[in-house]
């Protein structure tokens, strides 16, 4: 090849690795705004519906309903402000270490830890939610934020889309992978309007975070007519 | 019971449900009147002029003249002395508070300030006094 | 240098490079993201502090505020899916095609089709904007959306900055690039309080989101007193 073709071949291939990482980092962004927004709307949507429903018959599950929705709005702001005021921060390309701490601070980075009031966030009169947590070792942190974001979409889900009336979060640790399952006993009649083939941006973003990680996900109604989420993740990942 | 004077307030906030909000929070104190609403800077100008009232609540992005530009008209009218202005904000804080102390403004809330504290803000301005949101102040 | 120097150099400047192009990206996922959502969440937040506080003394408020709260956060959810759905289908890492298509019409993404409204919206008995489309071929989606956000951002300008009684918006298509401009005839006056220098958000991302795409922005008060925007960008962007 010709010197100028080399150069041209070069300068393909770097911008090509520029558009690659944009790319990603876009779709991360996407992903974590997904699943934290997804969750928090569609919380504070069926707390109004319960409300407004209630707000005659039982009055104090309508005032419980508005403070749910007082806090839950004012956290998902606050995660708001703390994903874009980190978007705005020049030069930081990482999640982690480089973060402003006092965003950091502002907005705490979802781990495991915060699993127990995420499962009692979802909890209601009509739906109780298990949660068994097995694990006796603590996950790297790229792992354990996987884990807390697929088993937050997979209770949105529950929320969202099926009639069940309890639902379990399973995590427990193999010799060789973590595993989460999160399963309900909603019934097979109401999948079908949306089967999992019509796939939407969050079975797409769990099955990432996986893959990502090196692990699979599979997802889909149970036997039982309920439907089930399960996540497994190497504990070294890509070694 | 010493008997207070009402303090006559303005909302000024594009979005309805926002001023409709801080409008029926404040009207059911007993010492507060809300006496006009605005969804536009020009509008709020025109308002607080016709009204005088003591304290106008002032959201910064609207059309039509922006909450900041509002905020130095009614600074700079010296028959408009005793109108006292709260800038309320979702984000914008870093970049405009600077200018807004400078236009005149005496406090800074954020739009999800719990009721009780928007509600003592609006007596602790009207009183004459400043007033800097914790969480504005944490960030500046 | 020796080669390995030459090498090593060559590595950080590439990196660089990325990440310098990831750090773009998320300046204008920020933009994206910041007036869809946080104005929904503190909507949502206000009218719940104010609900549960008047619910004993005024219950037919906590029923408005219930009523529109579900209302407001069923349209956030789906614009949160729209802009998100944006986001992850540009780009090299293939969600167009998995792209659900009836969630697409939930969403109408922001085109150039959405002008005819965009300009009826801002004109008023005081204001008469006219549009002159004159593009014969259809421009890519993301030349689509940042035409369409330019429009609107200088529009949005002439209504809140300009005493403007009449703006044009023009579109056409050059051999090389489409060009975009939006004209009002405000009086110089107006412009003092607040000169271009003193440049917000908008202008910034107007400028921005040519540049992403190859191409340029001008903007500034006209030698007839009016305020000029006109945005350059490249039929065939980064060839
Ligand atoms: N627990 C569940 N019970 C019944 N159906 C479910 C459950 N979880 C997921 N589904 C089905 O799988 C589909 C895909 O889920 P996914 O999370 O990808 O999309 P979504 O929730 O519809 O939208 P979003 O992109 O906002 O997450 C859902 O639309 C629903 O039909
Ligand atoms: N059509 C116009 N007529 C007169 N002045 C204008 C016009 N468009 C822009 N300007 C001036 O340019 C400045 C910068 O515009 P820009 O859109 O960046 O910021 P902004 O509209 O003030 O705030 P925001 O960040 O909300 O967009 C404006 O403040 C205004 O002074
Ligand atoms: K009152
Ligand atoms: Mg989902
Ligand atoms: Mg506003
Ligand atoms: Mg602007």
């Amino acid at each position: 090849r010709t010197r100028g073709e080399r150069v041209a071949a070069f300068q393909a291939a770097s911008k090509k690795r520029r558009e690659d990482a944009a790319a990603a980092e876009r779709v991360r962004i996407a992903r974590e705004l997904h699943d934290v927004l997804a969750h928090s709307l569609s919380q504070i949507n069926v707390q109004a519906g319960m409300g407004l429903h209630l707000i005659d018959s039982q009055p104090d599950k309508a005032r419980e309903a508005l403070g749910n929705i007082k806090a839950t709005s004012k956290t998902a702001l606050d995660e708001v402000r703390g994903v874009l005021g980190f978007l705005r921060s020049e030069g930081s390309v990482g999640w982690g270490a480089e973060e402003n701490p006092s965003e950091a601070a502002l907005v705490p980075q979802a781990d495991l830890s915060r699993l127990p009031s995420l499962v009692k966030s979802i909890s209601t009169d009509e739906l109780s939610v298990a949660l068994h947590n097995r694990l006796t070792s603590e996950p790297p942190p790229g792992v354990q934020l996987a884990l807390y974001r697929i088993a937050q979409e997979s209770l949105t889900n529950v929320v969202r889309h099926s009639a069940a009336t309890s639902a379990e979060v399973l995590l427990v640790e193999h010799p060789s992978d973590y595993v989460l399952a999160v399963t309900d006993n909603g019934t097979s009649t109401q999948h079908r309007a949306g089967t999992p083939e019509t796939s939407g941006r969050g079975m797409l973003g769990m099955r990432e975070r996986a893959e990502l990680l090196g692990g699979h996900l599979d997802a889909g109604p149970t036997s039982g007519g309920g439907f089930s989420v399960v996540a497994t993740l190497p504990r070294r990942s890509g070694q | 019971m010493m008997e207070r004077p009402v303090i006559r307030v303005v909302v000024a906030d594009d979005q309805q449900l926002i001023r409709a909000g801080f409008s029926a929070l404040l009207a059911n104190e007993p010492d507060i009147d809300v006496v006009g609403e605005a969804a536009t800077g020009t509008a709020a100008v025109e308002l607080v002029k016709r009204l005088h009232p003591d304290v106008v609540l002032m959201d910064i992005r609207m059309p039509d003249g922006d909450g900041l530009w509002a905020t130095e008209q009614i600074a700079a009218d010296p028959a408009l002395g005793s109108t006292h202005i709260v800038i309320v904000t979702t984000f914008e804080l870093d970049e405009y508070v600077g200018r807004a102390i400078r236009a005149g403004a005496s406090g800074f809330l954020v739009k999800d300030t719990e009721p009780v504290e928007l509600i003592r803000a609006v007596r602790v301005v009207a009183g004459g006094e400043a007033l800097l949101s914790p969480s504005v102040t944490r960030r500046l």
